[in-house]
């Protein structure tokens, strides 16, 4: 791909980027978000046409005019948002487009469709039956069965937009050595990831997109992480998270006794101080989202108390948001934000009964709250009027948290805050909880970015198969420490 | 929105030209006054539209509170009497509708399309095919009677719209009823009480729809079983007209005070033009397309330059 | 293929309802009866299927009543005009077909709204059909049809003949075709679709294309019951059918389509007016314990989804 | 604003117990209903002695339709015969008759009196009767085929023609008269907007101004009324096809005040009074009550097999200031006249 360039309505989003890949290597493609970096790949993929540029295979120009194009080139794609039809089984999903036709004309041989899948699954060392619906599979699974949808592809260019931001690290190996055995057969690979340790550990070569721009090519032995993420970032970036930790935190102001909920939860008890960042820490699927789901009162709990500032909560958001407790959802996009509505509207859904406590709702204090708000949180949009979803991860992440702060809350639930969101973003995103701790609020956040929670949570409780299993104070908190009491069986 | 002013305009315009009787002030207020009666049972179902709900069951509760308040005021004799029993009714229909979509989670279309079923039931078996007619002249004014030249149901449809408009732009709960129909989880996970919301809107529509039967029973001094069942496609096309999603999260009673407008020019202007009564469906249908068009240009146009 | 969960709650009051009338009402549980319920919703059931895919694409179409109004009168105005039964069914499949693509191409090209644009086609389907007839039901079509209709095939009468071809084709449609895959995709999952490289917005055309050429073939059915076409029998026929779909287990979320659930949803409200006709039931009770019916199938669905 | 995909059924937190209580309340409720209709069908059941005879009438909500079915049980009782209704659930909808015949037939009535839908399309449906030997009488609308022990009723051509030039004679001869129709598609429209067209080619003199429907409901034509107020300042007579329309038309004048001669069909009650209160001229009929008891009465007779005569054409009454007085008694206390005095031959 040489000189790519792509404008929308008001942003150019790629000015003149070139990318090439070579066959049997792992080209690392990293940036902020809004670099441009799934632009670019949805132009290699066809779903996008560029406005310049061209395409060159083993040197002969090539067109790529449509998403068929591609493929006929040899060029397979994961995409970060899922692209799973939920009552479709894992077969038909692989095979969505590309069906094997049957005897009868326009029907689909699915005998030869199951079977094909059973061994793309059996490949990816998936033992999941190839007739389950997607809608009843798990994340991983979900993962799993996206890239078992590119390999059947048998693509000669092989393009993963952040594979492992959702699976566990046992999964993330098998993920490793799949790459790594398709490299050796002489597919040209290009990995996106905001995770630096995974750029280190496969990158054969990396490119670094800033803004639309090329801005180095380089491979991994000749550059370190700090180099990167300054080359990522344009400025320099301090990533330590946390200056200062809570030397004395406050009175208590969250307790959870013996929790048992519908979702799983069995016995959980855990507290937070004002003042403090605590972590909750422990492998997919080891009920991190199901507590603080129902510790903010979204899932039905059994048995066990949840004491709020003093007062017993009942199990309905709309009192735990009246006591000052937010919860900054794991998926944003359907549970953070109401995409359609604008900053202005999402930052003001939650604190609209804190803000006029009388009921009337008056449009300058309501745009002077969020223009603060924006400003605070140093929201990147052109207006307050700009629907959500037209903002970049991090700043739709900005966006929730603004909700919470305009409705005052004093005790913050973060649900992988970090995820999808560039280095950048992560920093202002861990500033903004280091302020709001400062202030003497109380955060639980939940990471599977263990780097993340080492540095910044004053201590951590640990998950394992839906029960708390101990507690890590500052000094022991370490990644090794949690792994250990996340994997230990029995 | 201003798309569909400019709409209504050249209606008017193309009317007055062809039909000299048009644009005379009497024929315009004639036609503000059976607009605001299609507002005043549209009302109500604008806002549950709003919530991404749906309430297909506005025309059959305007039906039975007509009934109930034409009985009540032969019973006692007294106005006041007629009022609360159809109002009450509605609101009774419209909390039974919210419940069933609200707490025992029954699809709305299916709740309250179900409810239109049972509606019109209890409504044949209470009044056996009868009619109740005659009624004093001072009700009937409610709804043929005008006030200083201006037909009354256009004050009962000024004082809504005005309600209507306040409760969406001035209160936490308009704007609460936005947030949930734009996304009703991220609205419960932003500590908005999502179910008692939709109960208080299913009601608010179940007691527009009740004030709507009294006033279409002032104006036709007699009250049957089957007054509501031709109101319900006017008053969705009034709301859909009107530029209000029915995946909820936009639109507002502006728009369905102008969807109600447009549907009663086409009948006006047909009526008047003499034109052969089996063409009204058609145009009909060919103007809700024209709105649905420009609402959706529009629309994009918003969307690009947001 | 369907496991228990997928039962929806219709399928138990369907047979909780034969039960019943067996008992109390004389004469229902007779073959004859049973094949006259048959009849009676056979039309429905065209409406339905076809209505079934278009809500899976998250779609609605309340244009089809009237446009079977207009295809029946057509198809009868055709054959007053001494055409052949093929040439008038013909005719009355490619007025349907015009419908349905042009519902399909409003949604979409242009991306209408599909409640407002089926509103509006509605209206012009019943105007046509009112001007073409002067609001007159069309008679005198000769002896083609109604002999069609009134025959036999081995002991099945032909509008249930045709009313099962019709299911066993969309079922192949749904469960074993290309295009069946691509209807759930377009509902579950459109962006994954288009980026399959399948030019989705055709089949999602097509859908609606389905739907106007059922409106032709229950034009068939119900102009050979009534021996005449009427501008508008069939109004309101399509708030029944998006009901039965619905009913059935269909949801316009994410693509979850249950073909056999919309045959239970026709069957039980068929079941339901025939038996409280057969049991002589005051009218006014019938027409609320329709309305019960829809509920009560709804809530058995919502209590077994809270239950695990 | 833009629209969005909200989940139609959004998660709310429901307690399970609310659930099973509406369900339990959902149960009794379908219970009682069964038990209110064996109750029902208990005392009939299939081995009676009385004969059963089955009335189909168009809709639940027309008045005229409730006078046939009250007159209908006077005389079923009188003459000790079980009457069943069969009326469709959603008004006037011919597949739905067409359905209930089927179902009928499964019960085998002794007898049907039959007030069809639709002129042409209900045929097939009384070719079932005649193929299931049950001896059908055609009430009020006559069927354009199918045999029939006797058609009974009156001809909507005629009664709109008579009404009309009773109008046109009130208005000596001449002015500006507007009509309102009734449902497109429905078969007594055609007929009585063309009897109310012949007459006004009788009176030359007498000039239409315009002919918009109401589809036979109250509020519509009041619409209409109050539109065609408007474009026309000089309308003297108003020809609406049926009472409910004329009665609307009635209301939009008095809003209007404006004064005009209004004539309406199906001798209603209600337009009964309206005609004594001097504000509706006339309408015209042949007095729904008689005809629902000859119904009954003359299928009785055909089980008895006395003799019925092929057609009864009811007298066409055109109930005007003078001549309403027998009409307006209540349902309830009317009797049933004599069959020899209404049938001469």
């Amino acid at each position: 791909m040489r000189h790519i360039s792509k404008a929308f309505p008001g942003v150019q989003a790629l000015k003149d980027v070139s990318l090439t890949a070579y066959g049997s290597e792992v080209h690392m493609l990293v940036g902020q978000n809004g670099a441009g970096k799934s632009t670019l790949i949805k132009i290699l993929c066809g779903a996008y046409r560029p406005n310049q540029g061209e395409f060159l295979v083993h040197g002969k120009p090539v067109h790529i005019e449509s998403t068929r194009d591609a493929r006929r080139l040899g060029i397979a794609v994961i995409f970060q948002e899922f692209s799973l039809v939920p009552y479709l089984d894992i077969a038909q999903n692989i095979f969505l487009g590309r069906e094997f036709p049957g005897r009868v004309p326009c029907t689909i041989d699915r005998g030869r469709l199951h079977s094909e899948a059973r061994r793309i699954l059996d490949l990816l060392g998936m033992d999941a039956d190839t007739r389950t619906k997607a809608h009843r599979l798990g994340v991983a699974q979900q993962q799993m069965v996206e890239i078992a949808k590119a390999l059947s592809q048998d693509a000669r260019v092989l393009v993963m937009d952040e594979p492992t931001a959702a699976i566990s690290d046992r999964e993330i190996e098998t993920l490793f050595q799949i790459v790594r055995k398709l490299r050796g057969e002489g597919i040209a690979i290009i990995y996106i990831s905001h995770r630096m340790r995974e750029v280190f550990e496969i990158g054969d070569r990396i490119t670094v997109l800033r803004d639309g721009a090329n801005v180095a090519s380089l491979r991994p032995s000749e550059t370190t992480l700090d180099e990167l993420v300054r080359l990522m970032v344009g400025r320099e970036v301090d990533t330590t998270y946390r200056t200062r930790f809570c030397e004395q935190p406050g009175e208590t102001v969250l307790d959870v006794k013996a929790l048992d909920t519908k979702s799983g939860i069995r016995g959980a008890s855990l507290t937070v101080r004002s003042g403090e960042i605590v972590g909750l820490a422990g492998l997919v699927g080891a009920g991190r989202t199901e507590l603080v789901r129902a510790v903010f009162g979204a899932d039905t709990v059994i048995r066990g108390e949840i004491v709020l500032k003093g007062r017993n909560l009942n199990g309905s958001p709309a009192e735990a948001v009246t006591l000052g407790m937010g919860l900054v959802p794991e998926n944003r996009k359907t549970e953070g934000l109401a995409l359609m509505c604008s900053v202005h509207d999402n930052m003001l859904a939650a604190g609209l009964r804190q803000l006029f406590p009388h009921g009337w709702y008056t449009f300058t204090k309501a745009r002077k709250a969020v223009e603060g708000l924006i400003q605070r949180l140093r929201v990147v949009t052109t207006s307050a009027r700009r629907p959500a979803r037209l903002l970049s991860g991090g700043n739709q992440q900005k966006v929730v948290i603004g909700k919470w702060l305009n409705a005052g809350s004093k005790v913050f639930i973060f649900d992988e805050p970090t995820r999808g969101i560039d280095v950048g973003a992560k920093a202002e995103i861990y500033k903004v909880m280091e302020r709001l701790v400062a202030e003497g609020a109380a955060v639980l956040v939940i990471s599977s970015e263990l780097p993340e929670l080492v540095a910044v949570c004053d201590r951590a409780y640990v998950l394992r198969n839906k029960a708390v299993v101990g507690e890590l104070s500052r000094k022991d908190l370490t990644e090794e420490n949690i792994l250990r009491m996340a994997m230990q069986h029995g | 929105m201003k798309y569909r002013l400019i709409g209504v305009a050249l209606i008017v315009l193309a009317l007055g030209l062809s039909s000299h009787a048009f644009a005379t002030p009497s024929n315009l207020l004639n036609v503000l006054r059976q607009a605001s009666l299609i507002f005043l049972s549209a009302s109500g179902l604008t806002l549950v539209i709003v919530g991404a709900g749906l309430d297909l069951s506005v025309g059959a509760n305007l039906g039975l509170s007509a009934c109930f308040a034409a009985a009540a005021i032969k019973a006692t004799g007294t106005l006041s009497s007629g009022f609360a029993a159809g109002v009450a009714c509605g609101i009774a229909v419209g909390l039974l509708n919210g419940l069933m979509v609200t707490k025992l989670r029954v699809p709305p279309f299916i709740a309250t399309y179900g409810m239109l079923w049972m509606l019109y039931g209890v409504n044949y078996w209470y009044m056996k095919g009868d009619t109740i007619y005659g009624f004093p002249p001072d009700f009937r004014a409610l709804g043929s009677g005008d006030l200083l030249g201006v037909p009354i149901p256009v004050y009962l449809m000024t004082i809504g719209l005005l309600a209507g408009g306040i409760f969406t732009r001035y209160t936490t709960y308009g704007h609460e009823v936005y947030a949930i129909g734009a996304n009703a989880e991220a609205a419960r996970l932003s500590g908005i009480p999502v179910g008692s919301r939709l109960i208080l809107l299913y009601t608010l529509s179940g007691a527009m729809a009740g004030l709507a039967g009294v006033i279409y029973l002032a104006r036709l001094n007699s009250a049957e079983a089957g007054i509501g069942s031709p109101l319900l496609l006017p008053a969705i096309a009034a709301v859909l007209i009107g530029g209000t999603s029915l995946f909820g999260g936009s639109g507002g009673l502006a728009g369905t005070l102008i969807g109600a407008i447009i549907l009663t020019l086409v009948l006006n202007g047909m009526n008047l033009l003499g034109i052969n009564s089996n063409w009204q469906p058609l145009v009909t249908g060919v103007i809700i397309l024209i709105a649905a068009l420009i609402d959706s240009v529009t629309r994009r146009h918003a969307e690009l330059h947001a | 293929m369907a496991s228990l969960a997928r039962v929806p709650g219709v399928a138990f009051l369907l047979v909780a309802l034969g039960i019943v009338f067996s008992i109390f009402a004389h004469g229902f549980a007779t073959l004859s009866n049973l094949l006259n319920i048959g009849i009676q919703s056979s039309t429905l059931l065209l409406l339905a299927l076809p209505m079934t895919f278009i809500i899976m694409t998250e779609g609605l179409d309340l244009s089809m009543g009237a446009v079977l109004g207009l295809t029946g009168v057509i198809l009868a105005s055709v054959l007053v005009a001494g055409n052949s039964l093929i040439a008038a069914f013909g005719a009355a499949l490619g007025v349907g077909l015009a419908f349905g693509i042009a519902n399909g191409l409003f949604v979409v090209k242009l991306g209408l709204p599909p409640f407002v644009t089926t509103l509006g086609t509605l209206g012009i389907a019943q105007g046509m059909a009112l001007v073409l007839t002067g609001g007159e039901s069309v008679a005198g079509i000769g002896p083609a049809l109604p002999k069609l209709y009134a025959s036999k095939w081995a002991g099945i009468p032909f509008s249930i003949l045709v009313a099962l071809s019709m299911y066993a084709v969309f079922h192949f449609l749904l469960y074993y075709t290309r295009f069946g895959n691509y209807v759930f995709a377009i509902g579950g999952n459109r962006e994954a679709l288009v980026l399959a490289g399948v030019p989705a917005g055709v089949f999602h055309v097509s859908v609606y294309a389905l739907a106007g050429l059922m409106a032709g073939f229950a034009a068939l059915l119900l102009t050979g019951r009534m021996n005449s076409g009427h501008p508008t029998a069939a109004m309101g026929m399509e708030f029944d059918a998006i009901a039965a779909v619905i009913v059935g287990g269909t949801e316009r979320q994410r693509g979850n389509g249950w073909l056999p659930g919309t045959v239970l949803g026709v069957l039980a409200v068929g079941v339901l007016r025939n038996g409280l006709n057969v049991m002589a039931l005051p009218s006014s009770l019938q027409v609320a314990s329709i309305g019960l019916l829809l509920i009560a199938a709804l809530l058995i669905d919502s209590i077994r989804r809270i239950k695990p | 604003m833009l629209n969005c995909m909200p989940d139609e059924r959004a998660l709310y937190m429901t307690s399970a117990g609310s659930l099973k209580f509406a369900f339990n309340g959902l149960v009794l409720l379908i219970a009682a209903l069964v038990l209110a209709a064996c109750g029902e069908s208990g005392n009939k059941s299939p081995e009676t002695t009385r004969e059963s005879v089955a009335l189909f009438t168009k809709n639940q909500t027309n008045p005229y339709f409730q006078t046939i079915r009250v007159a209908a049980q006077a005389a079923a009782t009188e003459l000790n015969v079980d009457l069943v209704n069969y009326i469709p659930t959603s008004n006037d909808s011919i597949p739905e008759q067409m359905s209930q015949i089927e179902d009928a037939i499964t019960k085998h009535p002794s007898a049907v009196v039959f007030v069809p839908v639709d002129s042409k399309a209900m045929i097939p449906g009384v070719e079932k009767f005649n193929a299931a030997g049950i001896p059908v009488i055609n009430l009020i609308d006559r069927s354009d085929g199918g045999e029939f022990v006797s058609f009974m009723g009156c001809d909507d051509y005629a009664v709109a023609l008579n009404t009309a030039r009773y109008l046109f004679e009130k208005m000596n001869g001449k002015g500006n008269v507007i009509i309102i129709e009734g449902q497109g598609g429905s078969s007594n429209n055609q007929k009585r907007v063309s009897g109310f067209k012949k007459a006004l080619e009788d009176f030359p003199s007498v000039k239409l101004l315009a002919s918009q429907t109401g589809n036979f409901q109250r509020a519509m034509a009041l619409q209409v009324t109050e539109n065609l107020l408007q474009a026309h300042p000089q309308i003297d007579g108003i020809l609406a096809a049926n009472d409910a329309m004329a009665l609307g038309a009635i209301e939009a004048l008095d809003a209007a005040n404006r004064k005009a001669l209004v004539i309406g069909v199906n001798g209603t009650k209600e337009a009964i009074d309206a005609v004594k209160a001097g504000k509706l001229l006339a309408t015209g009929d042949c007095d729904g009550f008689v005809q629902g008891c000859m119904g009954t009465m003359a299928a009785v007779r055909h089980l008895k097999n006395l003799p019925v005569p092929k057609e009864v054409i009811f007298p066409i009454t055109v109930f005007n200031s003078t001549n309403y007085q027998g009409a307006d008694v209540p349902y309830e206390q009317r009797m049933c006249p004599k069959w020899e005095s209404i049938v001469k031959n």
